[in-house]
Order: C-alpha cells, then structure tokens, then sequence
C-alpha cells in the first residue's frame, strides 16, 4: 500500500495551488458525501469533520447521505459542485464510482479525500488521498482476537463450529470475511472444514439472526460455536440467536464497529458477544477534515494514506479505549 | 338408530373432506407439504422441533404485519410504512424506558402512538381522498425520519427486564411457545375469527369489495379504513416492540422492506390485491411457506446471491400451481 | 329456410347451471327478433356465445350458411356482429366520442384524428338527437345517457348482425322514442337485429318474431303478430299471471305522514317538498335526469342537503350518512345495481344478508344459520335463480342480481322504503310477485317510495304520483286522474311553457 | 376582417388560458413554482443553470422509469421489479463489453433481454392471471440475484469509449444537454404525444379503465399488457446502461427502491393506481417536484433524518393542496 500511495500523487485529484484560489480563506465550506449517511457510523464521522473544520476556520460543512444508491450520491457529487465547496471528503457507495468522482472534482477544481473506503482504479491502486479503515487489517484483527480466545479456551473440539457470517452484497464488507478467514486459518491451521460455516445476511440484526439461527439448527452437533462477523448488527443477531438456542454460554461472537457491542458491554450479565473490532470514527472524521483543512488554508500537501487503527475492544476495556463514544 | 347416526357423521366427515379438498387452501398446503418433504430430505435437521420454533420464532414479526395487510388488502388498501414503524416503535419504547418509563407504560405508549399514526393514514385516506398506496409510501418516509430523529440513528438499549419478557417469555412455561411466537399464534386464530365471524369482518369484505355498495347498505366506509389502519399499525408498534425486545436493542434502521414479506405472503396466500377476496388462514399458510422456504435455504446453505432467486421462482411457481389447479377445477 | 343467423342444438353449461340446452332457431336479415323468458332463461348468455365470449358446450352457430366460431369478441366484431351487454362498458374517464368509437377510432398518419373524431360523434350523437357533447368524459353523464353512448358505440360499428340485451332498462320514455328509430333504420337497412327484454310492449311496437326460453331451452318461435301477451307469458313463465295491476291488494288505510320534505334543495334537486304517509306508494316520475335519483340519496343520508328541512314521524330528521337512515327505518333499494348495489365477487349469501347483518348478529359474531334460513328463504321468495347460495353474484343473470338487492332492502322491515327502479331486468312474472310486496308492505303500514321509469308500472301500483323535471316537483297527480299522457306533458311541458313567457 | 380575427385569436387564447386554469395539472404547476421559489430565496445557487443540469441528470434515470410506471398506472398494473432489472442491465453490459462485445451490439442485446424480461412479467399476468404486484415482485427478487451473481456481486468497470459516451455526450454540443438528459426529455415528449395521440394510447386508458369494455370492444388486453411490460422493461434496461455509463461501472446494488421513486413521482403527478387516469405530462410534474425539493433538501443541508421526514410531509402536502383545489373547483 505504501508504494503505491506515493505513486498517486501525480493522478490525485488533490490540485496544487487552483483550488485555494478559488476558495479565498474564511470562505470555506467542506462536504462530506457519506454513503449510508444515516448510520450512526457516518453520523459520528460527520459531526467529528464538522468540528474540526470549524475549529480550523471553515465557514460551514455540509453532511450529505447518499443512502447507499449511487444515483444519489452522483447527484449529491453534482450539488456539491454546483454550490462551489471548496473540499469534498467521500465514502463512495461502491468503490467502483471512484473513478467518476475523481474525474468530476478534477474537472471542478476541488480537492477529494476519501473517508472510510479507498478510491481506487480498475487496477486497485489507490487514486486519491485517503483516511480511513482498512477493512481486510481489521478483519484480520478481529480473527487473531477470535482464535486465541478459542485456543485459550479450549474450544478445539469436534462439538465446536466457526460461523462467518458475511455481507456479500456490501463490497466494502467481503475483505472483512477475508481477513477473518485468513488470520483464522493462520493461527488455527488444523480446524476442520466440516466444522467451518457461512451465511449471509443483508446487515440487518434481524436477518442476522436468522441467518444464524437456521445454521445453528442445521448443526445440533455442534455445542460451541464461534461467530466473526462484519458488522455489530450481525454480532448482535448472531448472539440472539445463541441466546435461544440455549447455547450462547459457551460460545463466542465478535463483531466489527463498537456501536452496538458497547451496549452489549453495558449490560451486567456477561453475553455471548465477547468483543468487537473497534473503529473510530471520529478519528477518520477529525483526520480527514483536518487534512483538508491545513490544505485549503496553507497549502500542506494532503498525506496520501491514513489509518485508524483496529483495536479489539472487549467488556473489560471498551470504556477507556472508546472514551465518549463509549457513551 | 345409531348405526344411521354413526352413517350420518362418515358422511359429514366425507363431504367436509370433500369440501376442504376443493377449498382455495388446498393447493397452499399440498405445497406447503411438498415443501417440507423436500427440505426434510436433503437436511433431516429441517423437521425438527428445534427448527419448527426457530422459523416460527423469525416468521413472528412478519405475521403479525402479515395479518394486518391481510386485512388491508381485503378491505382494498396496503400499508407500506409499516416497516418504518414497527423501528420507530422499538426505538420509542426503548428511549421511554432509558427515561425511566416502566415496562406496561411504555407498552402502552407506544401502542397509542402506533394507533395515532394508523389514524393518521386513516384521515388521508377517507378524507383527503389519497390513494393508501401513496399516503403510507410518504407515511414510511417520515416514521423512518423519526426513528432517526428520536434515536440520532443509534441502537437504543434496553434493560427494562419486564420488557425483554415479551422477547422471551415462555407460555405456561412451554419451552416452544415464547410470547413473540404465541402473540403471533393468538393474533392469527383471533383476526381469522374476527374476519369470517364477526360483522366488523364481514363489513370488510363489503367495502374491499364495492365500497359505494357498501355506503349504501349502510356501513361507514371511514370507520372501516380507520379500524384497519389503526389495527395494522397498533401490530406494528407490538410487533416492533417484540423484536426490539428479542434483540435487546430498539434500531433505527430495523425492518426495512418489512411490509412486502407481510403483503407477499398475504397475496401468495389468496388475498387478492383487488379487494374483497381471501382468508387469514390462507394468509398463514402464505407466510408458512415463505419463512419456511427462507430458513430451508438457509439451512441447506445456499449462496444468498441465489437465495434471491429462488425466493422469486418460488413465489411464481407457487402461484403457477394455484392458478393451474383453479382452472382444472373450473373444466 | 335459410336464415342469416342460425343457431343449431346449443348448449351451454355452466358448474352446477344448464344455462342453454338444445337452441334451434334464425335470425332473417331486415328482421327484429324478440328474446323473451325469465331472469335466468339463458338469453344473455345465448348472446355473449355468438359474442365469443362465453364458449358453448356442444352446438353450432351459423351465419350465412356458413359455421362460425369466434374465440373472442374481436372475432365477432370482425365477422360483422355487435352485441350491447346488459350491463353497460364503458371506459369512464375517457370522452363520449372516444367511447362511441371504441376499438376502431379515426386515424391521420398513425395518429387519432381528434378533429374527425368529434365531428363524426356529434353526427351521430345528433343523428339520436342527444343533448350531449362529444367531449364530455363519460363519467360525467346520467346513466341513462350512459347507455345511449353504449347504443351508439355498438350502432357505429355498422354490424350485420345486432344484438340489444335489455337496452331500455336504464331509458326513460324519450330515448327509448330515439331507440327505436334507430332499431327500426337498421333493420330497414337490412340488419338482423336481437332484442331482449322484459318488457312486454316493447316487444309488441317493434319485434317481428319472438323466441321464447324457458330454463335454457326454446319454448317455441312465434310471429309477434299472431300471439298474445299473454299466450307468450304462459310459454315463458308456465302459467297465467292474470292482470298484474288490477290484481293486485291495494291498500285503502293511508296512515299519519312519515316522510315531510320542506324546501329541500342541495346541487341537483330544487326547492322539493313533499309528504308520505304511512301505507301509501308514491310514485316518482320524470324523465332521464329529472333529479329523482337524487331526491331518493337525499332522504337516505347518501348525498347531503344544502337547505331545507327533513322530519321523519314529526321528528326532525338530518341524515348524515346511509347508516342514519337505516338506523331510523328507512331502506333505499338504489338504481345501479352492479354500482351501488352489489358485491360482485361476494356470494348470494353475503349480497342477500347485508342490509340485516345487524339483526343476524349477536354479540358482533355474524350468526350463520340464521344467515342461512334467511337467505333460502329469499332465494325461494324471490324465486332467485342460483345453483347455490354460495354463487359468487357475478356469476347470475342481470334479473336474478336485481331480486337480491331487492331482496336484501324489503327485509329491513323498514317504516319508509324507496325503491329506484325496482324491476329493472326483472320478468314479467317476477315483476308481478315484486308488486304484490310491494303492496304488502304498503298494508303493513310502510310508506313507499317508487321511482320508476316505466309509465304503466309507476300508474298501476302508485297511490299518488309525483313528476319531476330540472330537480324540481312539476305535478302532484293522484292515482285516479293520471295517465300517460298526462304525466308526460308535465315531464317535458316546461320547456314550451318557458318558450312561451320567451315570446312574450 | 382583421379586427374580428385578432379578437377571435385573443378570445381563444384567452379561453385557452382559463381551460388551462381548470386542467388537473395547475396545482402541481403552482407547487412547483412556489418550490422554486422557495429554495431560491434560501439558496442563491438553487435557479443556476448549473443546478438544472443536476437535477434533470439526476431526474434522468427516474425519468424514464416514471414514464413507464405512468403507462403501467393507467393500465392498472405496476411493476415492481425494475430497479432489479435496471440494476441488473448495467452489470450485464459491463459484462459484455469485457467479454469484448462492442457497445452497438451490447446496447442491443441487454435491451433484447430486457424486452424478455416484460415478456416474462406479462406472461405471468396474462396467461397466468397472477396479479402484477406480486409478479413483479417475484421477478425483482430474481433480477436481483442475477444481477449478483452475473457479477459475482462486485461492480463492473466499463472502459468502452463508446459506451461511456451514453453518460456523457453532449447532444447537439449543448453543455447541458447530456445525453441522459436529452433522452429522458425525449421519452417524456415521445410518450406523452403516443398516449395522447395514439390509438395504442388511447387503448391503454380503455385497457385500465375497463378492461372488460376493452375486450367487449376487441381491444387486446393481452398485446396491451404485453406491450406495457416490454416497455418498460426496455425502459429500464436503457436507463440501466445509462446509469452504469454514467458511474463507469455496472453496480449489481445499484437502484434499490428505484420503482417506488418512479411510480411515487406518477401518482403525485396525477396518474391513479386505479388505472385509467392520468398523463405523462402530470407525471413529468410530479417528477419535477420530487426532484427539485429533494435536491433543495441537500443544497439547503438539511439533515439527512429530516430529509426524509420533509420528503413524506412534501408528499402528503402536494396531494392535499391537490384535493383542496379539486374540491373548490366542484363547489
Ligand atoms: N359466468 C357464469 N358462471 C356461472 N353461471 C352463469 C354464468 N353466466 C350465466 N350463468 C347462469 O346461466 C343462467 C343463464 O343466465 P343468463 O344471464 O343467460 O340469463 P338471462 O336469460 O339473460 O336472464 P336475465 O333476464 O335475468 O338477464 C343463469 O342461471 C346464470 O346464473
Ligand atoms: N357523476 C355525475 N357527474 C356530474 N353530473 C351528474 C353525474 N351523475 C348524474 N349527473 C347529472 O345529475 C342529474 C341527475 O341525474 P340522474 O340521471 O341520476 O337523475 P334521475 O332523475 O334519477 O334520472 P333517471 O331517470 O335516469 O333515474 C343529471 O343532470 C345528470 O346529468
Ligand atoms: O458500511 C460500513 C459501516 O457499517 C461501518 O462499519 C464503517 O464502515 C463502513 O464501510
Ligand atoms: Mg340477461
Ligand atoms: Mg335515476
């Protein structure tokens, strides 16, 4: 990823000095085009832009929720354009518009960072700056964390199952199910395949414990299971459905997000749901704001990559790690 | 004497027979059967008790709409922004309580917040002459807004242990009957009595049917609308409490498309979208096949890009029968 | 003989109906052919099989001297034949003229020539001397308008063979004038022409030759000349049905008022004031759109009044809504019956028990065995002809239809009924059992309302008659003194009065 | 001489004028200039050229899946597969064009695959009498899937030159009119003259409005409804490739709820689910609307919770401004 990030820059479509000539300091009004811009997620990563930028001087920031349909978002892309912002910070729909946004921003002389998701080309190479998670490092995060528990804990024998629960129609989620896999296999090399499932489910918590309920009673062999999923809903769901299978006590769910699991934490009795991938979006919402930010206003070349970190959070440490969002 | 009396009551049992087989049901349970035999063979777990509660477990919010639009549509209306309520009720009672509200309150809060909404469509509806069709399409808009709003588009916890009952409760301490698949059960056998007995029901079927016959033979158009809005949105409020309740959590997001597995079920079931035709009982036998169609392909792991596949040809096949076997009984 | 149109050993069965079994007889170019039986004798759906609508069982159907078999009406329309439905259809929000040339409108370069349109309906429209205007969305006009644009629509078409199943049913006296012009110019033209009706001087003025069913099969082809009326009702009905009017059991003691209407007015009836006594028929007379209809929806709460006063026994009486009215005993049997009456895909059962769903009630739980005797009991009182009570109501003949509505409305037990063109569709023997109810009930003290467009009928059973014109009351004329002539002047006279006050 | 035919003009266009007045669509006239003018005053940018052109590029797509939901309307059917479908269509061109088909022949055959798709939809409602609601919605579950797994539920990148030129070119070198624009136009112009002026038009009002005359008439309701499905499938398969154009890619999740915006922006625009009643041009207004407010709501920043409930109470108000005027006008 390295490598390729500082082979972008000439591509980006972060202009030189165009853009901060026509956006005269004071005068700055930053986007954010968020794909599921209800989510609590981009509500976060919203307001933490919104903060910054005003902290540094922007006059104002307009949040804008693209509903996961890319018409929406090309027209929310558009409006932008036309009301003359002077920076946009993205997480597109589906990456495979990362190619068009570029374009329109050049075309517009306006500076784009992506947030959350990478823009990238046909080839994989990233094409404009980025703040973000990245979805197959936290996948794996979240399959260390899981294995080690199972091998702390024994949890090795023939009455145990891995459950993937997946989101194949999110693109932004499958390297998630990869990266669990991956690390998952890594660890525990020798874990039977017959004991290894998956199912799919739209990323409601509902349809998650469906889909984790039908497996469960398709397998009454199994007694323990271990569930990695890619967001808090299916963690949730997943749990639920452990909970009246009767089994959730010795079995294990670890999700992705923090949002949900931190009401799981919350609860006085111990649950199922033993820990989640923490990602943080008020530091992908202050980072990317902040980067627009110190360009419009001074000209600082806008860093190719940023991460935020995946941090395992669990009962006994989500508080200090998530601070207020632990709220 | 009595061996006329014992003649009499074959006979009865014969003709009953008789008539059940040419009933509009029939058909929905020969596939329903076909249906279960099938998954029952390429997975032996699908048969069990364990599974009977879990498709009726997932299948229990989705009845409770199926109900509700059932009777819409009989009385020739549909609701679309059920799905939207039944999350802004999971996520008001959970706020409620946050406050301190207890349990019965908020149940009973909600529950008239859920019939005020019904009322509302109601009102446009009768006396602003919208078609139900576009009144619920603005009415989910705006409930979804509102569960946003009230939630600012977080998952809301609940810890209220009175109120997480409902999600788990077991009735007369049976270990399968909890309270979301017996509420789902009652709700069934209670409007199938309320629709074919009772003079409300009938009057349902004359509206749905021709509601200007209807207002001349004297009955209030209006108080019938209100009366099925206000139902169907009083169980999507129960119904949304219920899945909060199950998940522990009121979601903003939660239920999204909910109407349609209601409204698909109804129709797949009998009930016409045309108004004045079909059964809550062909209702129930809609939904059984669906949910226990989705949890067969859950079960048999089918790869979900297919699973929409074969949800649809399901839906078409099942209909292709009916129509099949109606037309046969015609010739 | 070989005449133009031949029916040979037709037979129709429908589940659990026999609706028509060995039909043998012709039809003769330049010639009008009366169908006539009882509701349910099979003469509609004789028409929709040379329609192809419905597919006959066994049989066969020759024009010409050639077989045909048409598979659907576009085949019929196609081979020169047109059939006006006992029930009208018509695409309402579309324009008079758009539904007179229904199927095969007047095209420029691919487009509908508007223009051609109109002008080729208004020739029509004023050949039937209508005061309608082409443009005018159907919707928008009387029923009985309604129906003419129905006639037009099948006249336009310029069949060989035409066929009028009970075409006068919703017309007043008037277009019925018009009609029958019409009728007699295609048939001088040449057309073989069907006519069905229950009325039996209809039959007589215009028909050459009656063909009489009876429970689906013929009972015999007569020349209209040489039979009698009633020669023909014994054929049809299978027994003497004497002098309807005169034998009928009239009521003499008129009781106290129940309805008073005092300056009553709202957007289409006018300033109307009148009074029925308990045990009185009152009819209503008047032309197509005279505002009688509207008088009748009043009265029972289904259209609101601007101005005027109502009282019911002395008592105030502001109906807000049908269900009022019922509440206080008063039952409207409407005009509309597949409209305003029916249930369509709903079962006799349903249809039947509607208007006393409340009394078969208990407790809110509909109780089906009484539904059950009830509806028998209708079904044999009003000889309903069903093969069971469970028939969805579409699936009857238009006459069988009309005794449900009634049936429902006469067992409210109501102290005021107001009947809108009670037999409309219904046969002559059903009509005389249909009056001597309605005279019953007038015994038992109900004051009756009768609005009906049949002159001999309104004569013969009213006590009083009251003509309407322009939503207005013209004339109060006791029973005695009417006559159809008398009635008519005052349907239509104004206009000649008023042309008169203009010459002056 | 001259005089007289000058006040004759000046009479007609006054008579003109006032039939104008009393025409269905003056509300929704009026709603939307006093929309404008609203979002005007809040946001200088709001009446830019520049904003037209987003709307109406954003409009576009709904645009052309209005026109056909509109024509189903009045046919009394609808069809609910079409975002599936116009997803679907998409992908499938990318498909084809990385497999090497060049873009002629791949706009060609996804349009044939399209018309497929109506065939299949009104084979069902025809021969198999299901009712258009379910059939299609049956049909949006199976194009979805195969949308997915065509695609194996990844976007597909379109590099064709040819092809992209669908999303970008400008017609007759005018900047802002791009061809999506320039062809939704022409549909809406197109179809408005066909059902206005044409005898297929013509016979699709008679077809919703009373399908038994239609038939009574020999009017095909088979070939109607045929012709109604084809089309709006092509509608959608032509809008579909537009879209991907437009995005470089074709997106298997692409235009969920697609058919909602369509057909919500129809009934608004004064076509009736009843069938029968209602024009394109009222359709194009109820577009216009939708499209402007709901690009107002994000110019003007509103929140995204409050978009929503905007969008409903937007709905709500239109149609009982509508009502009102149509009552005072009977009065
Ligand atoms: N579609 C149908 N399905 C079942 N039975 C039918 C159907 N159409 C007609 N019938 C039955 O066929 C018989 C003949 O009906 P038809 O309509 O021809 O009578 P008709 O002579 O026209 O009567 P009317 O004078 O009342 O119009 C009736 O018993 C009717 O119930
Ligand atoms: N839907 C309608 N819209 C506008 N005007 C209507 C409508 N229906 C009826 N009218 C008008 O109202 C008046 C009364 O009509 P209607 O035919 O019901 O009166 P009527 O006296 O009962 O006539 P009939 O002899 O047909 O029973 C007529 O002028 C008619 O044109
Ligand atoms: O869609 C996901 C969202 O749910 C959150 O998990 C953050 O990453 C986005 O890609
Ligand atoms: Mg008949
Ligand atoms: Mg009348």
């Amino acid at each position: 990823a390295e490598s390729s990030a500082s082979a972008a820059p000439s591509e980006s479509a972060a202009p030189s000095e165009s853009a901060s000539e026509t956006a005269p300091k004071g005068d700055i009004v930053l986007a954010g085009i968020y794909k599921a811009g209800d989510q609590q997620w981009f509500i976060g990563e919203g307001e933490a832009a919104k903060a910054k930028a005003l902290e540094m001087g922007a006059k104002d920031f307009m949040y804008i929720d693209a509903k996961m349909n890319p018409d929406t978002y090309l027209q929310a892309l558009d409006n932008a354009i036309t009301q003359g912002v002077s920076g946009i910070l993205v997480c597109v729909p589906d990456q495979k518009l990362s190619a068009v946004t570029v374009q329109k921003c050049k075309e517009a002389g306006i500076p784009v960072i992506a947030a959350d998701d990478q823009l990238l080309d046909e080839s994989g190479k990233m094409i404009a700056p980025w703040v973000g998670i990245d979805g197959k490092a936290i996948g794996v995060a979240v399959g260390e964390w899981t294995a080690n528990y199972v091998k702390e804990n024994k949890m090795t024998g023939d009455d145990c199952g891995v459950l993937y629960l997946t989101m194949d129609q999110v693109s932004s989620c499958v390297p998630r199910t990869e990266g669990q896999v991956e690390s998952w296999n890594k660890i525990l090399p020798d874990w039977k395949k017959e004991n290894t499932f998956k199912s799919d489910y739209n990323g409601e918590q509902d349809k998650a414990y469906n889909a984790a309920a039908g497996i469960f009673t398709a397998n009454p062999k199994i007694k323990k299971w271990i569930v990695m999923t890619p967001n808090d809903e299916g963690a949730a769901g997943a749990t639920r459905a452990l909970e009246a299978a009767g089994l959730d006590k010795d079995s294990v769910v670890c999700g992705i997000g923090g949002y949900l699991a931190k009401l799981e934490f919350a609860k006085a009795e111990p649950s199922a749901f033993k820990a989640t991938a923490f990602i943080n979006y008020v530091d992908v919402g202050a980072y990317s704001a902040e980067n627009m930010m110190k360009f419009l206003n001074d000209g600082v070349e806008i860093p190719m990559e940023f991460k935020t970190p995946a941090v395992m959070i669990t009962k006994d440490n989500y508080k200090e790690i998530m601070k207020d969002q632990a709220e | 004497m009595q061996n006329t009396a014992i003649k009499k009551k074959g006979f009865d049992f014969k003709s009953e027979l008789k008539r059940f087989m040419k009933s509009d049901n029939i058909s929905l349970i020969f596939a329903l059967i076909v249906m279960i035999t099938i998954f029952s063979l390429l997975n032996e777990n699908y048969r069990t008790g364990r599974n009977l509660i879990s498709v009726l477990t997932s299948a229990s919010l989705t009845g409770l709409i199926c109900v509700g639009e059932a009777m819409l549509l009989i009385g020739n209306h549909m609701d679309l922004s059920v799905g939207s309520s039944a999350a802004f009720s999971g996520v008001l009672a959970a706020l409620l309580m946050q406050r301190g509200l207890p349990a019965g309150a908020t149940i009973l809060a909600v529950i008239a917040v859920g019939a005020l909404t019904g009322c509302c469509i109601a009102f446009f509806v009768t006396k602003l002459k919208m078609s139900s069709f576009i009144a619920t399409v603005a009415m989910q808009s705006i409930m979804r807004g509102f569960a946003f709003i009230i939630s600012n588009g977080e998952g809301v916890l609940i810890t209220n242990p009175t109120f997480l009952k409902i999600g788990s409760l077991k009735i007369f301490g049976l270990q399968f009957l909890t309270f979301p698949i017996f509420f789902m059960l009652l709700i069934f056998v209670l409007f199938g009595i309320i629709l074919k007995r009772t003079r409300i029901g009938r009057e349902i079927y004359i509206v749905g049917g021709n509601p200007t016959a209807a207002r001349l033979a004297g009955i209030s158009i209006k108080k019938t609308t209100y009366m099925l809005f206000i139902n169907m949105n009083i169980l999507a409020s129960v119904g949304g409490m219920i899945l909060a309740a199950r998940m522990n959590t009121g979601q903003p997001q939660a239920c999204v498309g909910l109407e349609f597995d209601g409204i698909t079920a109804a129709i797949l079931g009998g009930v016409s979208n045309q108004g004045g035709v079909g059964s809550i009982f062909g209702a129930f036998l809609g939904l059984a096949i669906l949910q226990g169609f989705n949890n067969g392909l859950i079960m048999l792991n089918v790869q979900s890009f297919w699973q929409n596949v074969a949800k649809g040809a399901l839906l078409l096949l099942a209909l292709t029968f009916d129509y099949l076997r109606a037309k046969k009984r015609k010739a | 003989m070989s005449e133009y149109l031949k029916f040979e050993k037709i037979c129709m069965e429908f589940p659990g109906v026999k609706a028509l079994d060995d039909m043998s007889f012709g039809v003769n170019k330049g010639e009008i052919v009366a169908f006539l039986g009882e509701n349910g004798a099979g003469k509609s759906t004789l028409l929709k099989i040379l329609n192809g609508d419905y597919h006959h069982t066994s049989g066969k159907v020759y024009i010409d001297g050639k077989e045909v078999e048409f598979h659907s009406p576009n085949e019929a329309i196609k081979a020169g034949i047109s059939v006006i439905y006992q029930e009208r259809q018509l695409a309402p929000y579309l324009s008079v003229a758009e539904n007179i040339f229904m199927g095969n409108p007047p095209t420029k370069n691919g487009f509908i020539d508007f223009k051609e349109l109109n002008k080729k309906a208004k020739e029509i429209i004023d050949e039937f001397g209508l005061p309608i205007t082409p443009e005018t969305p159907v919707k928008k006009i009387s029923v009985a308008f309604q129906q003419m644009v129905e006639i037009m629509k099948a006249y336009n078409r310029k069949a060989d063979i035409i066929c009028f199943d009970e075409p006068t049913a919703p017309l007043t006296d008037s277009e019925i004038v018009i009609l029958f012009q019409i009728i007699n110019k295609l048939k001088a033209q040449g057309k073989a022409i069907i006519y069905v009706s229950h009325r039996m001087n209809e039959i007589f003025e215009i028909t050459d030759r009656v063909v009489v069913f009876k429970d689906g099969k013929l009972m015999g082809v007569e020349n209209t000349g040489d039979v009698t009326e009633a020669q023909l009702i014994k054929m049809m009905v299978g027994r003497d049905i004497g002098d309807v009017f005169n034998d009928l059991k009239r009521n003499d003691k008129i009781g106290d008022v129940v309805l008073e209407m005092k300056n009553v007015s709202n957007s289409s009836i006018k300033d109307i004031s009148l009074q029925v006594k308990a045990g009185e028929i009152v009819g209503f007379s008047g032309l197509a759109g005279a505002g009688r209809t509207e008088v009748a929806r009043a009265i029972f709460g289904a259209d609101p009044i601007t101005s005027g006063e109502i009282t019911l026994k002395g008592k105030p009486y502001h109906p807000k809504s049908p269900r009022d009215a019922m509440d206080r005993g008063i039952a409207l049997c409407p005009e509309d019956r597949k409209l305003e009456g029916l249930s369509l895909i709903l079962t006799v059962r349903e249809n039947s028990s509607l208007a006393i769903l409340g009394n078969l009630c208990k407790a809110g739980f509909v109780n089906f065995k009484q539904e059950r005797d009830f509806t028998s009991k209708a079904i044999k009182e009003f000889n309903i002809k069903t093969p069971t009570m469970e028939q969805k109501v579409n699936n009857l003949s238009g006459g069988n239809q009309q005794k449900i509505v009634l049936a429902r409305w006469m067992a409210m037990n109501p102290q005021l009924i107001i009947f809108d063109e009670p037999t409309k569709g219904i046969d002559v023997g059903a009509k005389s059992e249909i009056y001597h109810m309605i005279c019953e009930a007038a015994r038992k003290g109900v004051a009756v309302i009768m609005i009906s467009s049949e002159l001999p009928e309104v004569i013969g059973i009213s006590d009083r008659i009251l003509v309407m014109k322009d939503g207005k009351i013209k004339a109060d004329i006791p029973r005695k003194d009417a006559t159809e002539q008398l009635i008519l002047s005052y349907a239509m006279l104004d206009e000649k009065e008023n042309e008169k006050e203009a010459a002056v």
